[in-house]
């Protein structure tokens, strides 16, 4: 990756829908909507709300399907010159075997994200990502299952201790981490009293979760990544450099931009351009040197104040 | 899944008037540089920030900050609302006054945080745009009738499809229905009196303009004929009297009256195109939230999804499927 | 209770702090800031900071401690007229016991909020919170403390799965349940590259949590407390009757206001005419009925859209 | 912990004047019906809402939502920022045009989103404060010296100190210090020279209106004496050359600067009241978030915190522990 901005998975679509509006060419990596083994229709409509500082969704893993993925939409990959992530999802190991076994073959993928966390899908997607049990199953059969290509699990923010759920993956063999997915959340339409989406709950993301994000980037990478030197894609609510800047100095390694994406699909371009001013400003000679550079307060002890 | 063949991109947009119409709706012109060319039934996704609130980028601070770098960041930045919203093109010419610039017409009535911030825009302000967005409505053949059925909010890109077939030199009627008389986004033409059986006249200014009738039909009967829109569209297609070839029904509004309205024009065996709305994140079919169902046969169970933002908002009323 | 509005705990003081700016009586409890058996200091500031439609905090449990609250505050508390409820936190159950034993003898209090969750002090008070085998050890302990008192168990959010501590909770003997407390989370001072809480870490609250946060309430509701017959106290992120009408519907029998209080002081009487135009609006005789009246969608099944 | 004794509340408030008095200050006047008597030192929470922004209400809806309740809420209500914003009163007078009201002076410098929303109001805006609230600076015996030290944005409270000092006839001196000229928030008087050598004249109106002199220090040397606030404080300190009983120092500004002057008059051993700033949520004493360590012999450790919003935002320059 030339650079640490990528698209968050399920937000900038297979490949080029999202290329009208900024020069794909410029991001560091692409990563894919969620693909699964079979084509899926995904849940009835209205698949998201707008919360305060933030969107639910419930798109329920609507997706083409592997065959359809691999037959149309690897071709326009290629064109795209990134490194490609594909974001696997399933229901059940054996699905996202065969997912991972076929993409193997596929040279265009770079890597494989899997999505062991997407909350909207009742028959399982939740309980993979938030077990520790599973999260290694589920990581080291796809290890094996692909073996050519970059494993990043992507983790599930809905989980006691997010480091126990990292240390599991990182353990069967996952090659970096991503973090966060959404939140399982619920907005209510309260003079019908029901849920405002059609599948009841859905997932929050956004600015209103940042502060978590950012939190649990930094246990992650204090706790498990830095000693097994794993990196981090970090995101959940990025919109500004500022907001990238967070993650990077809380340990994260590459950023994620998803709902940013539909306010501003240029949002990760000027990021980047952020970030380089950052640098500027601050007479950094990479931006890595601020990557995991959080002083963290001795536990009981707080720093001196602001006020000093 | 077909992607638009439109070009589509990031606007940046100037406010040129921001005008109440009537109780909820405000008019809204905007001038947009190098905006690609548009057609009825495409929208747009407008951000609908407050172009008063402070600006993304930090200012200098000479003195509290002196020694504090920190205050030179800004935590709070928060437009409001997060995502943009859709608007149907009620118009787009060109810029008389700004050359290579585009006018767009926006009618939109306030029903939240979003409209209300666009109500508050004013002229010279700036904000920008996703567009255009959409398939937009295939046009009639020479020699057929269009019927133009808007609700509400469904009205906007009628007006802006009465002007296509005005420059296509396609003769048409309007059927326009709303709640009640103070909720009609359109004007009156001077001394052109509305027929009161209901009977198309060029009594409607944004429609006469390219020679089309038009019927306005009110719920409560304070404006127009009495009763819903289907009442006056089935004695605007009795009156008309056309062989069903000769004849296409173009619909937007709520969901319900479009159904109804379909059906009625199917029953009569008439092309008809329906132009629905969803709630959207993206606009730009990457996100996957607008879907409407859709008959297809190649699927087991005979439907499938398509997304109203890229694979419509235009859809033939024989494929939808009605929730 | 003669309404479901109280204060939540930490953002209303001990008692008539905040009596300046609202009638107190017109609401249905008092909820008291956290006591810990010896006085606590707290953290160093800063000890919050805004982030996007919400706040962090980490007052790291400042409090005057057990023996100036019964001397100074309760005699206050007194006159207030309302049913009080204090809420008690610690970082062994010892010293919670000690607080309920003493709290127990106390006439005017009603009731003991237990705060297991509270995530800012380092010694151990997020662990109770967070392990079922601890909520239930804890919440027994308390019940044998202070068997003459109402006992509420505070759920922390941070949790996989909130039904589950829930659960623990009341079978362990908890009368009532409170939830959601705030969530970790962090916000980085980029320039600086340290946290901008002195603490490091710090509490999520305000609309930000809100979906979450109803969503938690309805999950508990309709796994716990609905069989046990266990009122939930909702909160996270309320300002409004419409906020308040989403906790209600998912199931909360009683409303805490928290940040919001610092925003309008008067919130919870603005929210009691809001719920009260709301029966009106709906014919309800009571807002009883709207209490867990949310329509959920079947699995998989989504209801008719919004669209119909 | 004491409460404050004087009686505060949630307060309407009018904007009566907005107006930019430097690069980056605005002076904002209040009109504020049966505020409690104020004193200067205290402060006001102000809510940094846009008045423009849509109101919490939600409107009538008759067409879209007809049978769609849902349409009448509004989910998106979004008060930016969030939390209120704390600002020290730079006046309080019975307001002469509106009986029974007072008017609020507020002088504060735009370097976020609250003051920018703040800077973006209009004659005739609401908003709404809680106030007053913070115990105030204690004022001289008669007979001794005021001598008020304010840098940036802590010259406001200054201000009001003067104008008390004034209608107590107590005589002082102002030293003001800021970074650069354009950041200074008071207005030279018409005529009056600054003294060069940095002794207090009658130069400032703000302070001369009450016969005060004053003096301006900017760390660039733009305008005044070049350099901090605490070299020409300790300039006019030996000018003023008065026995430590009969001087009493105020002071306001960025905790490094009030640090340096209290240490300095400590050294004289005069009184010094020093005016904290803390973060705060709540400013009323319920939240905990605005501590500051003071002395207290009888904790273990010898110190305490206590709140700036109640406790102070004055204490005595002894009791506090700089951190
Ligand atoms: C393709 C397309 C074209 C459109 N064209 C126009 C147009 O030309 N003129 C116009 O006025 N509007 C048009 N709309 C609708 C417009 O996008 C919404 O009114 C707008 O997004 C509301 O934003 P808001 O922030 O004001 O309301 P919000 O605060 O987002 O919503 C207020 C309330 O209205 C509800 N609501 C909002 N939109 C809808 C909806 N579409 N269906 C059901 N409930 C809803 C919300 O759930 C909420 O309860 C169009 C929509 C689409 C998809
Ligand atoms: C008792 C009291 C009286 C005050 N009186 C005045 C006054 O008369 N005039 C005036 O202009 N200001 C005054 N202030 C400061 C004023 O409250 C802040 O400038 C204001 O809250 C900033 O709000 P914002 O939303 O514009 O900035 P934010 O967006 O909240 O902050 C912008 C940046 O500034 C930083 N920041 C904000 N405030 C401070 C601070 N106090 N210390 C360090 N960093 C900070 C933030 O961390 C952030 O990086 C007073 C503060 C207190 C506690
Ligand atoms: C509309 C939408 C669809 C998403 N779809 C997927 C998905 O298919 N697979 C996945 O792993 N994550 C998905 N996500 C989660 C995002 O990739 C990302 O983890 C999350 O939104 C947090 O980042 P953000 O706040 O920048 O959006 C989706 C998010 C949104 C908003
Ligand atoms: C400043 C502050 C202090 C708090 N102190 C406590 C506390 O002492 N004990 C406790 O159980 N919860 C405490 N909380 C959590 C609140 O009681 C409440 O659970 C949480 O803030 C969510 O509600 P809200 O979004 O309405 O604020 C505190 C919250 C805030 C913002
Ligand atoms: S709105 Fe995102 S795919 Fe249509
Ligand atoms: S600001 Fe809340 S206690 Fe001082």
């Amino acid at each position: 990756m030339k650079n640490p901005l990528t698209t968050a998975s399920g937000t900038s679509g297979y490949a080029f829908e999202y290329g009208d509006f900024v020069d794909l060419r410029l991001l560091g990596a692409f990563v894919t909507k969620s693909i699964t083994l079979h084509p899926r229709k995904g849940n009835a409509p209205p698949r998201i709300i707008e919360t305060r500082a933030g969107m639910l969704n419930a798109i329920g893993l609507a997706n083409v399907g592997l065959e359809a993925f691999v037959a149309e939409k690897v071709p326009q990959l290629r064109e795209m010159g990134l490194p490609v992530f594909v974001n696997v999802a399933g229901t059940a190991i054996d699905d996202y075997c065969q997912v991972a076994r076929r993409l193997n073959e596929v040279d265009v993928v770079r890597g494989l994200e899997l999505n062991i966390s997407c909350p909207n899908v009742k028959e399982g997607g939740i309980s993979f990502g938030t077990d520790c049990g599973q999260v290694a199953g589920i990581t080291s059969a796809i290890r094996a299952a692909a073996p050519d290509k970059v494993l990043v699990v992507k983790l599930s923010p809905n989980v006691t201790d997010i480091a126990a759920t990292a240390a599991a993956a990182v353990d069967a063999g996952a090659d970096a981490l991503s973090l966060v997915n959404t939140f399982t959340a619920m907005a209510v339409d309260v003079d019908r009293r029901r849920p405002m989406l059609s599948n009841g709950n859905g997932g929050l993301s956004g600015p209103a979760i940042r502060p978590i994000a950012v939190y649990m980037v930094h246990r992650v990478y204090s706790q498990v990544a830095r000693k097994h030197n794993i990196p981090i894609m970090g995101m959940g609510g990025i919109q500004t450099a500022r907001d990238a800047l967070e993650f990077l100095i809380a340990g994260a390694t590459a950023l994620s931009v998803g709902t940013a994406l539909f306010v501003d699909p240029t949002a990760p371009v000027k990021i980047l351009d952020g970030l380089a001013d950052y640098c500027r400003r601050h007479n950094l000679s990479a931006l890595r040197e601020v990557i995991g550079s959080l002083q963290f307060p001795e536990p009981g002890k707080g720093y001196k104040s602001t006020y000093a | 899944m077909s992607a638009t063949t439109h070009p589509r991109g990031l606007f940046d947009a100037q406010v040129i008037s921001n005008r109440q119409i009537c109780r909820e709706h405000f008019r809204l012109v905007l001038s947009v540089k190098d905006f690609p060319a548009a057609a009825p039934g495409q929208f747009v996704q407008l951000g609908c920030r407050d172009p008063h609130a402070p600006p993304d980028e930090p200012d200098e601070h000479e003195w509290i900050d002196a020694d504090d770098p920190g205050l030179r960041t800004r935590s709070l930045v928060a437009p409001t609302p997060l995502l943009r919203r859709p608007f149907s093109l009620a118009g787009a010419e060109p810029d008389p006054q700004r050359p290579g610039c585009t006018l767009l017409e926006i009618i939109h009535r306030v029903v939240g945080l979003g409209t209300a911030r666009l109500a508050g825009l004013r002229e010279g302000d700036a904000i920008d745009l996703l567009g255009p967005l959409g398939n937009g409505f295939p046009l009639p053949r020479a020699g057929q009738r269009a019927v133009l059925v808007g609700g509400g909010v469904g009205i906007p890109p009628m007006i802006y499809l009465a002007r296509a077939l005005g420059a296509a030199d396609v003769g048409g009627v309007a059927v326009c229905g709303v709640t009640t008389a103070d909720l009609l986004p359109l004007t009156w033409a001077d001394g052109v009196a509305a027929d009161p059986q209901g009977l198309p006249t060029r009594c409607i200014r944004e429609f006469a303009d390219f020679g089309i009738d038009a019927v306005v039909a009110s719920d409560d009967g304070s404006v127009g004929v009495p009763g819903r829109v289907t009442v006056a569209l089935q004695r605007v297609l009795d009156h008309l009297a056309l062989p069903a070839g000769d004849v296409v029904v173009y619909t937007c509004g709520p969901e319900r009256m479009m159904r109804a309205v379909t059906e009625m024009s199917q029953a009569r065996g008439l092309t008809t195109w329906v132009c629905m709305e969803r709630s959207m994140a993206c606009g730009m079919g990457t996100c996957q939230s607008c879907v409407c169902r859709v008959n297809d046969k190649s699927s087991d169970d005979g439907w499938r999804y398509r997304l109203v933002c890229t694979d419509g908002p235009v859809f033939d009323g024989r494929v939808l499927i009605w929730d």
